[in-house]
């Protein structure tokens, strides 16, 4: 059995704003493995990016707060961390990649100065020529021209920017990477350069990695195992085969491969879910997928489904699936 | 408009859907903001006041007629804020003069809101050499200190309360032009309006239906603020007496004439100054609640 | 054969910049049938936007023509324009923009209807306006509710039903269903193959998603800073992709199995700018088949069999 | 670089003669006889004549206006009408005062406000947040002129620690530097905040604590830059308005600065004075705004790009 990176036990997230009370996490449980990557897919407000950032204790001050559960990094529970601690852990064991390049940099400093923060925050003591050098590695690492450095993030295009966050990222070796949506804002062709790159890096590193997307077909590129998240819960959850070659699905999984066009078969009509995603703010009793579940019957109104595990690493929270195997577990 | 709207819909509509009109969700945003609410009182309380002072406040015989016999006395059941150095009541004073105050800011509003919006909205809608030759003719006029601008215009047409006002407005207007043409062409650029000439609408139409309903939040928040500022600047300019003369009891006036007592009788500087405060902190508060209610994506 | 709906002549869209000339349309050449769709793929800054808009000349055309029912229309004003207006519409990408906050649903997809005079009288706008929001999906009680206050996936139906006031035979959807979560995504799409179906619709569907394409569109054009570089029918396009700019196109997509999980990616470099190109492949740069002739002088689209059009000197 | 300064000196041109024609037209409408107020009580009608003629007022207006600019053309203002004196003495003797209240003013402002500014961002929500929102907002509404009096009430009056009126030394400048302060302030408090705010919003905020940059540096060296754009436009204008914006505050303080020749000028129909006055200030203000933008560029590398290009 691989060894144990990261392991989130039912962690709920609120967050409290002038008018509502958002439920944005209900006990999402999930395991990160040294090296491996770990696909979390969903669509707008499933809860992906709340995710990553309770992991890196980002969550926007006296909003967003942890109301319950453990987010164990090498069986230390982050939560309980002091602001050094914290501070010590970002970066360099484990850090963030964020949707949008084009944001994401400081329009103020050269990208130079900000791959070289990175590394002599997490390496006290290391001279200057060799912040330097390190610099220049990992921009090189990264594919791009190591002069390029002094110049500012407006200069270069999105997907160099992504290579400059990219390298960022990855200057202290971080044992676990968060890659929220990197490649949503980049062209396609682009975007295939960029998920070439880490996954290179990744296997080079020997980097776990969080890859969160909307987008499947990212998943059986790139990841080990995946998630599928809806409305703050993962509801399905398995090594990628389960999640791409198993006959038994989570109603809501089906949905979501119905409705990609399959540019191998020709359809006449995608197979869409039905309706809208949950108001967080006003969630459904029993199962959150029900209003919208084409296999939807009395229990799932008003009893909340149990996970059901169908084999070691396949796991699915749905009430079809009780009979299919014995012995769920919490 | 969009009141009558729901009327007539809901009059012929078989099936009734009761819709709030934009006036209601805009005072249901605007009340929930407490302090602005209190500003809106503060300032109909004002408003109120600079109305009906001719009901109870006879002009020749209390504001301005002068008995020595009375002057600098102190608060008392017969004069709450004293008299002043000519014997007058400061407050029936304070009171009469707040109609300076806000016939002022009301008309400087008006004036450099509709010449602000029509400059401002042709210039940023047609753009081009027009838009170019509006801009620069204001940018001289932006480079005019503003005070100097209105001292130098009172001193050549003389110090009438619609002088006063001209003299203010033309201050106000290169700014105020600028705030609604950016935000034009802000909006200019909007998929909307694509979507409104696709379908051949008149400018005509596309400027006052898709256009100016939309700018007229940022319209409106910049009336009240400038409101609030010429409100200041007024009672300034009858401090250093190129404003209103006394013995009207202009607030700044009413300064001025105190600031020769200071020394012995600094109780008359007070008053005028805190009404002063009063009335532009009541529009500054109603600016801010109304920047919040009437933007339309703001939640009910 | 019979009269295209819509055909676009060495059609062209320049605008100056402090840069230089920015080729946003460059010499496009295409043809749509009646009740077909033609899907226009390509990266950002390609130009595809700028096509759809100076089709409907919401932008007006640098040079070239546009034909609609076998009428040009390039230069068409007054009443003729009015016509123009009232057969070719346009579904935007973004919901939230494309309707005026300040109007209600109802107020919104009656505009198109009060303004062209379609329908008079209140009662029977009124009836045609339920009847529109019947027909995209959307619920009664929606009549009176803000943009604001939907969801992107309701907003867009707005969006079609807007389109679709005054019964036109063509539109433009200008990646209509990209601002939208994958489910939502496939409602909108199925909603306007429906439409397509009942009412004989033709479209013309730009999107930067080559799998969405595939999906709603009977032939398709691939574009590269301003220009078409390649056309065919759809599955023609799919299973011979012959100018390398598609065929990279067509390996990017990540696709949702298992069967290939290697990621190569062939051509490098960013896409460039539209401005001053010079003569020659604008894809040659990022080209892995790049060869000295491909640069120097234009090429032609030429036909390599029946309906397929190719922009490349390998062919 | 150059070439930009050079072309945004070049706009200040147009501005001027726009301002002078204003201001000339103006000035000409004004009520009154320059000759007449000069030469007193007892006079005699060719002395008067002879003295129009001196001064050029018997030549029609569109003569006298090119005259004028002729002669400024040439570095000649003119000599006050009231005073006899060259229109340059006069400006530059009450000068000092108004641009010693400014710098002051400045100086205090664009401190105190920044960091009251910072502090209420970083400590959102706190006491010390809702106490400074509060009276900022009163600020921004009290008159300077007021605030001046307040000011001379206690410090002079009750406590006599700084002078009444008048300028003696440098403790004179205070009270008027800080009664005009004030309401400039509370502005630039708001605006810090809210900037502030904003900034600590973006990605780029969350990417540097991601990667475990502690609290302080990324207030001060990841937000303070970007929210303190916006700042330096608003201090800049505040710089501008200020230099003609004093007069009212003059006279409170009974300071011999620009404000009150200003009013004496106006009133006394002394077109060259006025005219010097108002377009040396109109200048000072286009370059502090060109200054403006030049620090902008240095701290936004997409000015500076802008700027370049």
């Amino acid at each position: 059995m691989a060894e144990k990176l990261l392991e989130i036990k039912d962690l709920w997230v609120e967050f409290k704003t002038d008018d509502a009370l958002v439920h944005a996490l209900n006990g999402v449980n999930l395991t990160v493995n040294k090296g491996e990557a770990y696909g979390l897919v969903g669509e707008t407000g499933a809860g992906k990016t709340t995710t990553c950032k309770s992991i890196l204790q980002l969550l926007p001050e006296r909003v967003g707060k942890i109301t319950n559960g453990e987010i164990l990094f090498e069986g230390k529970n982050i939560p309980d961390f002091t602001e050094k601690e914290l501070e010590d852990f970002r970066g360099s064991k484990c850090a963030m990649i964020f949707q949008d390049p084009m944001t994401s940099l400081n329009p103020v400093l050269t990208v130079g100065d900000q791959v070289a923060e990175e590394i002599e925050l997490h390496n006290p003591g290391m001279s200057k020529e060799d912040i330097d050098k390190r610099v220049d590695d990992m921009f090189k690492l990264v594919g791009l021209l190591p002069e390029r450095k002094g110049e500012f993030p407006h200069q270069f295009s999105g997907g160099m920017k992504q290579r400059i966050v990219i390298a960022m990222g990855l200057a202290c070796q971080p044992d676990l990477l968060l890659a929220d949506e990197p490649t949503t804002a980049l062209d396609v062709t682009i975007q295939l350069q960029i998920l070439k790159l880490m996954k290179d890096l990744k296997e080079q590193m020997n980097t776990a990695m969080i890859m969160v997307t909307h987008d499947l077909g990212i998943v059986a590129k790139i990841c080990d195992r995946a998630g599928i998240m809806y409305a703050g819960e993962i509801i399905e959850d398995g090594d990628i085969e389960d999640i791409f070659e198993s006959k038994y699905h989570h109603p809501y999984t089906v949905g979501l491969f119905g409705s990609i066009p399959d540019l191998t078969v020709k359809t006449d009509r995608l197979n869409p879910i039905q309706g809208l995603m949950p108001d967080p703010a006003d969630l459904p009793t029993g199962c959150k997928f029900h209003p919208r579940c084409p296999k939807c019957y009395e229990e799932c109104v008003n009893v909340e489904p149990k996970v059901y595990q169908l084999s070691p690493s396949h796991m699915i929270k749905c009430h079809l699936f009780k009979d299919i195997k014995e012995g769920g577990n919490e | 408009m969009s009141e009558k709207n729901t009327v007539n819909v809901s009059a012929a509509a078989p099936r009734k859907f009761k819709r709030k009109s934009q006036l209601e969700m805009v005072w249901i945003r605007y009340r929930k903001n407490k302090l602005a609410l209190f500003g809106l009182v503060v300032f109909l309380i004002i408003v109120i006041v600079s109305i009906s002072t001719p009901l109870f406040i006879d002009y020749k015989e209390q504001v301005i007629k002068q008995n020595i016999m009375d002057k600098f006395q102190t608060a008392s059941a017969a004069h709450p804020f004293g008299t002043d150095q000519f014997g007058r009541d400061v407050l029936c004073r304070l009171l009469w003069g707040a109609r300076y105050s806000i016939l002022c800011g009301l008309g400087v509003m008006a004036l450099s809101l509709s010449v602000g919006a029509v400059l401002g909205a042709s210039a940023g809608y047609f753009g081009g050499a027009y838009d170019q030759i509006i801009m620069r003719i204001l940018d001289v006029f932006f480079a005019i200190p503003m005070t100097l601008m209105a001292i130098s215009i009172v001193a050549a047409f003389g110090n009438s309360i619609p002088n006063l006002i001209v003299a203010i407005s033309l201050g106000q207007i290169p700014k105020m032009t600028r705030i609604i043409r950016s935000s034009v062409i802000t909006l200019k650029d909007q998929d909307f309006i694509e979507a409104a000439r696709a379908c051949d609408t008149k400018k005509s139409r596309i400027i006052f239906k898709h256009i100016l309903p939309n700018a007229m939040g940022t319209l409106i928040v910049e009336g009240t603020l400038t409101m609030g500022k010429s409100i200041i600047l007024i009672a300034g300019l009858s401090f250093i007496g190129m404003g209103i003369q006394p013995p009207a009891p202009e607030w700044g006036a009413m300064l001025s004439e105190a600031k020769n007592y200071m020394l012995n009788y600094p109780y008359l500087m007070y008053a005028p100054g805190i009404a002063i405060v009063l009335t532009a902190l009541s529009i500054t508060l109603i600016g801010d609640g109304l920047r919040d209610a009437l933007d339309p994506k703001m939640k009910n | 054969m019979p009269t295209p709906l819509l055909q676009t002549i060495g059609l062209k869209k320049y605008f100056k910049t402090s840069k230089g000339v920015l080729h946003a349309v460059d010499d496009v050449n295409f043809t749509i049938e009646k009740g077909q769709t033609l899907g226009v793929v390509g990266e950002s800054g390609c130009g595809k936007t700028t096509l759809g808009r100076t089709i409907l000349r919401l932008t007006e055309p640098t040079e070239g023509r546009i034909m609609f029912g076998g009428k040009d229309v390039t230069h068409a004003a007054g009443k003729e324009m009015h016509e123009f207006r009232k057969n070719a519409q346009i579904i935007f990408q973004d919901p939230s923009s494309s309707l005026n906050p300040r109007m209600s649903v109802g107020d919104l997809i009656a505009e198109p209807m009060k303004v062209m005079k379609t329908i008079t009288g209140k009662k029977a706008l009124e009836e045609r306006v339920y009847e529109l929001m019947n027909i995209v999906g959307l619920d009664d009680r929606f009549y009176v509710s803000y943009p604001h206050e939907l969801d992107g996936g309701r907003r867009q139906r707005i969006g079609v039903a807007r389109a679709l006031a005054l019964e036109p035979e063509f539109i433009v959807c200008d990646e209509p269903v990209s601002a939208l979560d994958v489910s939502i995504q496939a409602q909108i799409l199925n909603l306007l193959m429906d439409l397509q179906d009942r009412m004989g619709l033709t479209y013309m569907f730009i999107t930067h998603d080559l799998s969405v394409v595939k999906h709603i569109s009977t032939d398709i054009a691939v574009m590269y800073l301003g220009q078409c570089i390649e056309k065919a029918p759809t599955d023609e396009l799919f299973e011979k992709p012959l100018h390398p700019y598609t065929q990279a196109l067509l390996q990017a997509i990540p696709v949702p199995n298992l069967k290939n999980r290697t990621i190569e990616s062939t051509i490098k470099g960013e896409i460039s700018s539209p401005i001053d190109p010079k003569p020659g492949c604008r894809f040659a740069t990022r080209c892995p088949y790049a060869k000295p002739e491909c640069t120097g002088h234009d090429l032609d689209l030429k036909e390599v069999a029946p309906n397929h059009f190719v922009k490349c000197v390998l062919v | 670089m150059v070439k930009y300064i050079v072309k945004r000196l070049i706009l200040i041109i147009p501005i001027i003669f726009g301002i002078s024609i204003i201001l000339f037209t103006i000035m000409n409408l004004t009520p009154g006889d320059p000759a007449q107020m000069l030469i007193g009580d007892t006079y005699t009608e060719e002395a008067l004549d002879q003295l129009r003629a001196e001064l050029g007022l018997d030549k029609p207006f569109f003569q006298q206006y090119i005259d004028y600019i002729w002669n400024a053309l040439h570095g000649d203002f003119g000599i006050s009408y009231r005073t006899r004196n060259p229109v340059f003495d006069e400006v530059f003797s009450r000068f000092p005062h108004t641009v010693a209240i400014t710098f002051l003013s400045i100086i205090i402002q664009v401190v105190v406000g920044v960091i009251v500014g910072i502090v209420a961002a970083v400590k959102q929500y706190s006491l010390l947040d809702t106490v400074s929102q509060a009276i900022t907002m009163v600020l921004a509404s009290v008159p300077d002129f007021w605030i001046g009096l307040m000011l001379l009430l206690l410090f002079s009056v009750k406590l006599g620690l700084l002078p009444l009126s008048g300028i003696e030394n440098w403790t004179g400048y205070i009270l008027p530097a800080v009664a005009v302060a004030l309401p400039y302030m509370a502005n630039l408090i708001r605006l810090t905040r809210s900037t502030m705010l904003d900034v600590m919003r973006m990605d780029y905020i969350d990417t540097a604590k991601a990667k475990g940059v502690p609290k302080k540096k990324i207030i001060f060296k990841h937000a303070l830059k970007n929210a303190l754009l916006p700042v330096v436009t608003l201090a800049g204008v505040n710089i501008s308005w200020m230099l003609g914006g004093t007069i009212v505050i003059e006279q409170v303080f009974n300071i011999p600065g620009i404000g009150s020749l200003m009013i004496t000028s106006i009133r006394n129909k002394d077109t060259p004075v006025v005219m010097a006055t108002v377009m040396f200030i109109a200048v000072l203000s286009c370059l502090i705004n060109l200054a403006t933008d030049l620090i902008y560029a240095a701290i936004d590398p997409r000015v500076k790009a802008q700027i370049k290009g």
